[in-house]
């Protein structure tokens, strides 16, 4: 473990907040250009992982732990919204028998 | 005496209140009598000044009553000015005035509204006293939008008819277009004399050059005022049309007194006018134009108040005329003679009228010689009085002007003379039409004709013998009289222009006097001789005595000229500016908000990926802006 | 701390109180809860605790911990019988409506980006089911889904934004921050600009301003009304208050940088909050719409940072909290005997409900910030704070927006005296006339002497 | 004498309070208040030292943080509009007691709320009273119009409250921003008067404010909300708007506008002229053809306000004076004409100009009165219209000769459409509709009789009204030309 | 070597993630996601928060992810059911992106940071380390989120629950 740690000493900073940034930005694709809420939320699910990563990285950075502890926050975050989220796209489908974004579109104007 | 002045308009106006409260339950003869009595005691009172006055070494009183408009430097007293001029001229007010409110009392007889005539007559006499004795221009402004208002309301005496309704409000804005003149020209003293107090203004006035041009404008705005008042061109239509109202109101206010009360306005401030010689100038011609229209108009005109109506505006364009070449004593003489032959022919015509149970086409009578005797011979006097033979009253006071007028310009004076003759014609022939001949209208009325009651005919007397020896206070030096007049108002009227030498002045007349007979004999041949009898409304005639019987079409003018194009303006404002432009402007932004907001809800889709989208444009361009200022 | 420790207990006793079947009691403990909580809000007055860090209860959070506090506690008087008719499970929308005021009092209390994030966090987790509780309403659904989804998908740039000023400064504190800024002022770490702003963008999509508003319309009418009330009051005050906590004190040296793009925002919202509402035939999603363009206006307290920036906000809130109300309370009144909640419901209230009719009335002129009423006071302490920077544009914009405001609000006054209607006569119940007449009072109250409340912070 | 001011600035507010909660009898209540508002007027106005000081002031702090206090007075100018309101107020009430109006005492409560309004526009030396009394006063009326108004009511009045709450809000970025220029952050009008603004600034505060005032006169081209609200209104409403409540604008350039923007006024005042006076002739012109009587009364109404306007912003005396005698003059007799044609309306349920005639043979009383306030309207002398248009076309005329000539044409034109309605209406002779009219009775009596009265004592004796706002007036032109030659 | 091992699994990141968004099937996105949280474990690991890389195992891929998955078998949408977007969404959405990535990535001036990621404290991210911090100065949160876990917890049951109709 420390050898593979000690290895990685030399990746700069800006590399792990471009690559936040690009599995970010991969989510808020996903959120535009898909139909089914459920994967809608996973791409935002996928957003919530960049900013993880980056926070670690930042943390390690910074030689701060709490930056991994907000990082624990952001999970305890992910697990309750999942849980309400996907109750909610339950109770849709037993309404509409779909989980088409498109199809939610009587309130509008 | 001369401090009790404020008394003479204070009891006209009592009349006026209790007549105007009392109009429906105190007695005819009652109201009469009140509305007269008040008349009088203003008279005896005036008349008491007026020997104080000539007794008298100071010949301006100033009576102050009471502060009434005061602001900053503008301080504007009610308080009456008793001179020359103003004592002489209640003496005719209230003594021609309550002449006429006794014939009135038998002319008004049968009418349901008796009081409210009486109270009307009552207010007019207390606006024409107060416009006499203002002591300033706005008081005078007073009295005359006040006599106005009671021309409206006389004229407009018998309101049913839709036509004299018209008439009278005519009446009322021909004088306010004058009016505004008027005012115009107070407010241009006001800032050049800092007052408007006759007694401040003149004093400064007289020691300034003439040529001056406030004081011109000044002079010019005032002749407009008086344009309206006393029906000059272009604004003298109204005049004519106010003989809807009964006839003594004709007498009274549209020939005796109102009408000349822009003559009185002007020598009165003849300091003013003497200043702008140009204006006189133009003062002359309008004056001389008025007479010489009007003149031609009575000519053809077959209602016989119209012909009075007609030779009124005429004489007080001659009166103008007067004023024009700086004959103020002449005007004014001629002022006083024209109260007397006016009223009284215009209440002699009233009492043809009443005789006649308001007939008033002269196509209708004839030969009422016989029947209506008093009437015949004070209408004769007046009549001759009118044409201007010695040595009747009219004679004096209008040689004296065309005297003057021949020492201004000669082409000038050969018009004048030439509408004397006219006047001459015209007078008489509506003589020859109403007494001589047969008579014209039915045979059933003619055996109601009858002569008028004593309350009118004694009126008629007593004016009858003023017009034939009223010319006794201005006979000229050259006839050995002293001109009683011009020495009476030498201390208002400072310039007086020259008279011509006597031996001018004998020709002058006698071609005015032979002039005048010859007219006089036309109209008898014609009229007699030929028993001529004007055509109907809508026969044939001449294109010049077409444009005379149609009065050169003024109305018609006027009323292609101004009103229709200001009613045109106003539709054009309401239904295109306002509504459309200025309206437009303000609905058009509701309703472009309303637009934008039918169309900005639609971004509103409903769709999530659409709202996530523009969220996602939002936070890219904010971060293009963190990209761009860092 | 014992506020939000009271609430929870609450919720929690609430709960277990629905488990046994204790339907009467719910309500009276809640309400003995709130008060409990107010009279724990009063005694901390001036005390300014604070908390590992990570709260502080310093005047600004208390005062606006109380408005909350009492908002809500008037939206559970408006519960009489609202819940009952949709579901048996009373106690945990109680529940639900107390956790998210926890989450609320967190948001105006924090100390630490964490707490922002949990507070933030719980309030929306619950408003998120909160909307959604007509399970069988097409619409209520709909509203769930679409505020969910959105309020994830902001949630994801709020997180980036703590993350990157994380990285800039090394820490969640607030005040650690702020003297980074003040510190560094000269060299700022490049990481901070962007975090700031992906910070404004997540907590504006919260307060419902323009770009990040499309939630707000078609949430608030497709919740259930009680909780469009909730959210468009004491969430919206609690928004502000996280709001102004982060930029008003923490970001405040950053002010130059920041302002540009919130003029727009605010210029943004105002214009399409005011004139959507304009041709709204709903009178819910009317004042969802003016919710929008209220958030625009109390957006001028972070134009110009004056000293009275917070309480300014304070006021506007106050006084839009408590017309909101009125205006919700009548609403469910009115949908529940006509059926709708659209503006021609409320035709020819006036006639046989003098009294709702007037309330309302008060309550609108309130909101278009009409004199002698509370809004007009908030309105014009808005004004004049931007005034202090000489914000000539903007107000005169702001101005011309509230005209169109006006508009919209005198709609349904027209509906109710101007117009003829079924004469419908409405049941109100005794807690409604409480909160209706305590909510009017308030309004007139603050419109007349504002003073009591203008110097609490 | 603290205790007077405030007691007649809250009377109508109690009185509205006590006449909201009675019932038929709410205007009998309300006349109550509106009479006793009166009786304090006229003992205000006999303890009243016309000299330039504020008198009867109060100072309380309202709202101290933000440097508003409860700061009222009444000095000359405030005397007159008081007396304005005060007088009006009762003749209104009264003429609505033949009405029968659904929720009468709603309606009454209404008219005395906005009295208090108008009270505290009228006294208040705060600038944020000023504008809290100013609102005061709109919203009421806006609910008397809206609520008991004719068919186009809703519409017609939305746009009269848009319109006129657009300008007032522009007038409060004025005061704000005064407010803050202000060293001692208070609203005191006389720190206001105090402050050393530049001409740049002047200018803004200009447009803020006469922007609101010229909405509420309404001088052209604000004017175009007033036609139709005068027309749809009930005429109590339209009474109050005509009669007192553009006065407020007028009270605001002479109170607001003129001492604390001397420069921005020497700067634009000509612009106001300009278009007060294109509104003389425009709206005049506009009267002509009118067939409706509310409205042509609406658009004469506009002139003679364009006449007032154009009178202030000549800054002299005169002018001031006159806008003085004219604003209570044109109050007495717009509410005269507008109560007139309610009585024909009431009658023959029109008040088309075409469809009427020969009224004046049926209702020789109402003929009467109807000419006297008519003559009024037109400024003939002797009536208190004349006293005011005078003093007002001389203060213009000594501004710009050209002004008091187009001003001046108001004369003729006004004799024009006024007599052409008075004709049409009363005069010539009955027709079907007209012959049932039946004469003046009761209450209509009443205030006819007392406008009338007014109408003639004013115009004969006008010295007391010209003397309770003589020194003040003089003393705001001096105040202003001091400030305009000390910089200068 | 050590740090192409972060490059590579970077890189797969990168692909899984884009798998996700792009694979029609929902099912496989799950399965995908699943793969992308385990490349980011690694990188937890790599970056020596061992606390971390094992919750995200555990509760991310195994509780959450199979969550979804269950749902998604719950409600029947294993299919390739879903009417994919038009294509002009889809290419709006990815040039959306695009600009998305291009102005993070420019505003944050990233090349500015150079600075290599060392590990100062080799402990930084172990149990004992964060539990220190998680219990000391960030108890509070950490006790509030059980709120927000409790609420979670009511509405999942509030919402899915059958009412009785």
């Amino acid at each position: 473990m420390n050898n593979l740690t000690q290895g990685l000493q030399g990746v700069p900073l800006n590399h792990y907040i471009w690559l936040s940034a690009i599995i970010f930005t991969i989510g808020v694709i996903g959120v535009l250009t898909r139909r089914n809420a459920i994967v809608i939320f996973m791409s935002v699910e996928l957003m919530l992982n960049a900013v993880n990563l980056l926070l670690t990285a930042f943390s390690v950075h910074s030689n701060d732990p709490s930056g991994q502890v907000f990082v624990f926050f952001i999970m305890v975050l992910a697990a309750a919204e999942v849980a309400v989220g996907l109750s909610i796209i339950v109770m849709v489908y037993r309404n509409t028998q779909s989980i088409d974004i498109n199809v939610l579109n009587r309130l509008k104007w | 005496m001369i401090n009790l002045v404020w008394l003479v308009p204070l009891i006209p106006l009592l009349g006026f209140v209790i007549n105007g409260l009392g109009r429906n339950t105190l007695s005819k003869n009652l109201i009469g009598f009140i509305g007269s009595s008040v008349i009088f005691i203003s008279f005896a009172i005036s008349v008491g000044i007026f020997f104080e006055l000539g007794a008298d070494a100071n010949k301006s009183h100033e009576i102050f009553l009471f502060d009434w408009i005061s602001a900053g430097k503008l301080s504007i007293p009610l308080s009456f000015l008793v001179d020359p001029l103003s004592s002489i001229m209640l003496l005719i007010i209230t003594g021609v005035g309550f002449l006429i409110h006794i014939y009135s009392i038998g002319y008004m007889h049968s009418d349901e509204a008796f009081g409210k005539f009486f109270s009307y007559l009552n207010l007019f006499i207390f606006f024409m006293l107060l416009l006499v004795l203002g002591s300033n221009y706005i008081v005078m402004f007073i009295g005359w939008e006040g006599v106005g208002l009671c021309s409206y309301l006389l004229i407009g005496f018998w309101y049913t008819n839709s036509s004299y309704a018209s008439a009278a409000k005519k009446a009322f804005i021909m004088n306010r277009i004058g009016d505004l003149g008027f005012l115009l020209g107070v407010f241009f003293i006001f800032t050049t004399f800092g007052s408007v107090e006759f007694s401040k203004i003149f004093p400064q006035a007289a020691n300034m050059l003439p040529g001056n041009g406030t004081i011109a404008l000044i002079a010019l705005l005032l002749f407009i005022g008086a344009c309206g008042k006393s029906a000059q061109l272009p604004l003298f239509t109204w005049l004519p049309d106010a003989m809807a109202g009964p006839t003594p109101v004709s007498a009274l206010i549209h020939a005796a007194t109102m009408v000349t009360a822009g003559i009185y306005m002007i020598a009165r401030s003849n300091v003013l006018f003497d200043l702008a010689p140009m204006i006189q100038h133009i003062i002359a011609i309008v004056g001389l134009a008025t007479a010489i229209v009007a003149a031609i108009i009575a000519l053809t005109q077959t209602d016989i108040k119209k012909v009075l109506a007609y030779s009124t505006v005429s004489q007080l364009g001659y009166m103008f005329l007067g004023l024009g070449v700086g004959a103020y004593n002449g005007a004014f003489f001629h002022v006083i003679t024209h109260a007397f032959f006016k009223a009284l022919l215009f209440l002699c015509a009233g009492s043809v009228i009443h005789a006649l149970h308001h007939e008033q086409d002269m196509r209708h009578m004839g030969g009422l010689r016989k029947k209506l005797p008093v009437t015949f011979w004070t209408m004769l006097i007046g009549t001759i009085a009118i044409a201007g033979l010695p040595p009747f009253s009219g004679f004096f006071s209008k040689d004296e002007i065309l005297a003057h007028v021949y020492m201004h310009d000669k082409v000038m004076w050969a018009i004048a003379v030439f509408g004397a003759f006219l006047t001459a014609f015209y007078m008489f022939r509506m003589l020859f039409l109403t007494f001589y001949g047969k008579y014209r209208g039915t045979h059933h009325a003619e055996e109601k004709i009858h002569e008028s009651p004593k309350s009118m005919t004694i009126p008629l007397i007593v004016l009858a013998v003023l017009s034939a020896i009223g010319g006794i206070i201005g006979i000229p030096e050259a006839l050995h009289g002293n001109h009683w007049l011009s020495h009476w108002l030498a201390p208002v009227i400072k310039h007086t222009a020259e008279a011509p030498d006597h031996a001018t002045e004998y020709a002058l007349m006698a071609v005015s006097v032979v002039g005048v007979l010859v007219s006089i004999a036309f109209a008898y041949v014609k009229y007699i001789k030929q028993n001529h009898v004007p055509i109907p409304d809508e026969g044939k005639r001449s294109a010049l005595a077409n444009l005379s019987y149609n009065k050169f079409y003024f109305d018609e003018i006027y009323d292609l000229l101004i009103r229709k194009p200001l009613d045109a303006l106003s539709t054009f404002f309401y239904k295109i500016i306002d509504n459309k432009i200025v309206d437009g402007i303000v609905n058009g932004l509701g309703w472009s908000t309303s637009e934008a907001s039918k169309g900005l809800r639609l971004v509103q889709s409903g769709n999530v990926g659409f709202y996530i989208f523009m969220m996602v444009v939002g936070i890219i361009s904010l971060l293009l802006y963190t990209y761009l200022s860092l | 701390m014992n506020i939000i420790i009271t609430i929870t207990v609450t919720a929690l006793v609430v709960l277990y109180a629905g488990l046994f079947k204790a339907k009467k009691a719910l309500l009276p403990l809640t309400l003995i809860g709130l008060l409990t909580s107010l009279a724990f809000v009063v005694t901390s007055w001036n005390t300014n605790q604070t908390y590992y860090g990570m709260m502080q209860m310093d005047n600004f959070a208390l005062a606006f911990a109380g408005i909350t506090i009492l908002g809500t506690l008037f939206i559970f008087l408006l519960t009489q019988n609202y819940f009952a008719e949709h579901s048996e499970n009373i106690a945990e929308y109680f529940t639900l409506i107390l956790f998210a005021l926890a989450g609320i009092v967190i948001m105006v209390s924090y100390k630490n980006m964490s707490m922002l994030f949990i507070g933030v966090e719980i309030m929306s987790v619950a408003l998120y089911i909160l909307a959604g509780i007509r399970k069988n309403n097409f619409a209520s659904n709909e509203a769930s889904l679409k505020y969910f989804l959105m309020g994830a998908f902001s949630t994801g740039f709020l997180l980036f934004g703590i993350t990157l000023i994380y990285g800039a400064t090394g820490s969640f504190d607030l005040d650690a921050i702020n003297q980074y800024l003040v510190g560094n002022y000269k060299s700022i770490s490049p990481l901070f600009y962007p975090g700031v702003i992906l910070l404004m963008v997540g907590l504006c999509f919260k307060i419902g301003a323009a770009p990040f508003h499309f939630w707000t319309p078609d949430v608030y009418e497709g919740a259930p009304t009680l909780i469009t009330a909730f959210m468009s009051t004491v969430v919206k005050t609690a928004g502000f208050a996280a709001f102004l906590r982060l930029f008003a004190d923490t970001f405040a040296p950053l002010h130059d940088f920041w302002l540009p793009p919130l003029m727009v925002i605010v210029c943004l919202t105002l214009f399409i909050g005011n004139v959507t509402a304009l041709f709204q035939k709903n009178f819910k999603r009317m004042l969802a719409y003016s919710s929008i363009s209220h958030a625009g206006y109390l957006l001028f307290s972070l134009v110009a940072l004056t000293a009275s920036s917070a309480n300014n906000v304070l006021v506007y809130a106050a006084a839009y909290t408590f017309a909101s109300i009125i205006a919700f309370g009548v609403l469910i009144l009115v949908k529940q005997k006509t059926g709708n909640d659209n503006f021609e419901s409320f035709n020819g209230l006036g006639k046989r409900n003098p009294f709702a009719a007037f309330v309302l009335t008060i309550a609108m002129l309130s909101l278009a910030g009409i004199p002698l009423t509370a809004g007009f006071i908030g309105k014009y302490l808005m004004f004049l704070n931007v005034m202090h920077d000489y914000q000539f544009y903007l107000v005169a914009f702001a101005i011309l927006n509230a005209l169109v405001g006006f508009y919209y609000y005198f709609k349904v006054i027209v509906a109710m005296y101007f117009k003829e209607g079924a004469e419908i006569e409405l049941e109100t119940p005794v807690q409604y006339k409480v909160v209706l007449v305590l909510s009017l009072i308030i309004t007139v109250f603050l419109g007349v002497y504002p003073s009591v409340i203008l110097n609490l912070i | 004498m603290e205790q007077l001011l405030l007691l007649l600035i809250f009377l109508p507010l109690v009185g509205a309070v006590v006449t909201a909660f009675t019932g038929s009898a709410a205007k009998h209540v309300a006349l109550v208040s509106a009479i006793l508002s009166l009786a304090l007027t006229l003992i205000t106005v006999c303890n009243f030292t016309p000299d330039a000081s504020t008198q009867f002031a109060v100072n309380y702090p309202w709202i101290q943080d933000l440097g508003i206090n409860f700061h009222a007075g009444i000095d000359g100018i405030s005397m007159i509009t008081v007396l304005l309101t005060n007088v009006l107020v009762p003749i209104i009430i009264l003429s609505a007691y033949q009405h029968d109006y659904k929720n009468s005492n709603a309606f009454f409560a209404l008219i005395l709320f906005m009295q208090f309004g108008l009270l505290l526009v009228f006294t208040a030396m705060d600038a944020f009273l000023f504008y809290i009394g100013w609102e005061a006063a709109l919203i009421p009326i806006y609910f008397i119009c809206a609520i008991w108004g004719g068919k186009d009511r809703i519409r017609v009045n939305m746009k009269f409250f848009v319109y006129t709450i657009a300008g007032s809000l522009f007038m409060l970025l004025g005061i704000i921003y005064l407010y803050l220029q202000n060293p001692a952050h208070n609203f005191d009008i006389q720190a206001f008067y105090n402050l050393n603004l530049d001409s740049v600034q002047q200018s803004w505060i200009f447009w803020a404010f006469f922007i609101a005032f010229a909405i509420k006169m309404p001088v052209f081209p604000f004017h175009t909300w007033q036609p139709d609200t005068y027309t749809e209104a009930p005429t109590p409403g339209t009474m109050l708007l005509s009669g007192i409540m553009l006065k407020m604008g007028i009270y605001g350039v002479i109170r607001w506008l003129l001492p604390v923007a001397p420069e921005g006024v020497q700067q634009w005042g000509n612009v106001a002229v300009i278009l007060s006076i294109i509104g003389v002739v425009y709206a005049s012109i506009i009267a002509f053809t009118q067939k409706d009587a509310k409205r042509l009364v609406a658009y004469s109404s506009i002139a003679h306000v364009g006449l007032i306007s154009a009178g202030i912003f000549a800054l002299n005396t005169q002018g001031m004076q006159g806008a003085m005698v004219q604003m209570l003059s044109h109050g007495i007799n717009v509410v005269g004409l507008f109560f007139v044609l309610d009585i024909i309306a009431r009658r023959m349920k029109t008040n088309k100009i075409a469809e009427l005639g020969g009224i004046a043979k049926q209702a020789p009383q109402l003929a009467i009165a109807f000419l006297i306030i008519v003559l009024g309207t037109v400024a003939l002398p002797g009536t208190n219209g004349f006293i005011g248009e005078f003093l007002l076309l001389i203060g213009v005329y000594q501004y710009k000769v050209w002004a008091g000539v187009f001003a001046g044409l108001s004369i003729i034109f006004g004799a024009v459409y006024m007599f052409r309605m008075y004709q049409n209406i009363m005069l010539g002779k009955t027709n079907d509709l007209t012959i049932g009219f039946t004469d003046i009775k009761g209450s209509e009596k009443v205030v006819l009789y007392v406008i009338c009265a007014l109408i003639i004592v004013l115009g004969v004796y006008p010295k007391p009204i010209l003397h309770l706002s003589e020194a003040s007036v003089q003393q705001l032109i001096e105040q202003v030309t001091q400030k305009l030659t000390s910089v200068n | 070597m050590g740090t192409s091992v972060f490059y590579f699994v970077a890189t797969l990141s990168v692909i899984f993630s884009l798998m996700v968004i792009f694979s029609k099937n929902p099912v496989h996105s799950v399965l995908y996601l699943i793969v992308t949280f385990f490349t980011l474990t690694v990188h937890y690991i790599l970056l020596n928060a061992q606390f971390l890389a094992v919750v995200n195992f555990i509760v991310y891929m195994g509780a959450i992810m199979v969550l979804f998955l269950f749902v998604l078998m719950l409600l029947n949408l294993n299919k390739d059911n879903e009417p994919l977007k038009s294509g002009l969404v889809k290419i709006v959405g990815v040039i959306a992106g695009c600009c998305l990535v291009v102005t993070i990535i420019g505003s944050l001036k990233a090349t500015a940071i150079s600075d290599p990621v060392l590990l100062k404290n080799p402990n930084l991210g172990l149990v004992k380390n964060l539990g220190k911090e998680l219990f000391g100065p960030y108890m509070l949160p950490f006790e509030l989120s059980s709120i927000l876990l409790l609420t979670a917890m009511v509405g999942a049951v509030l919402l899915t629950k059958k009412e009785k109709a």
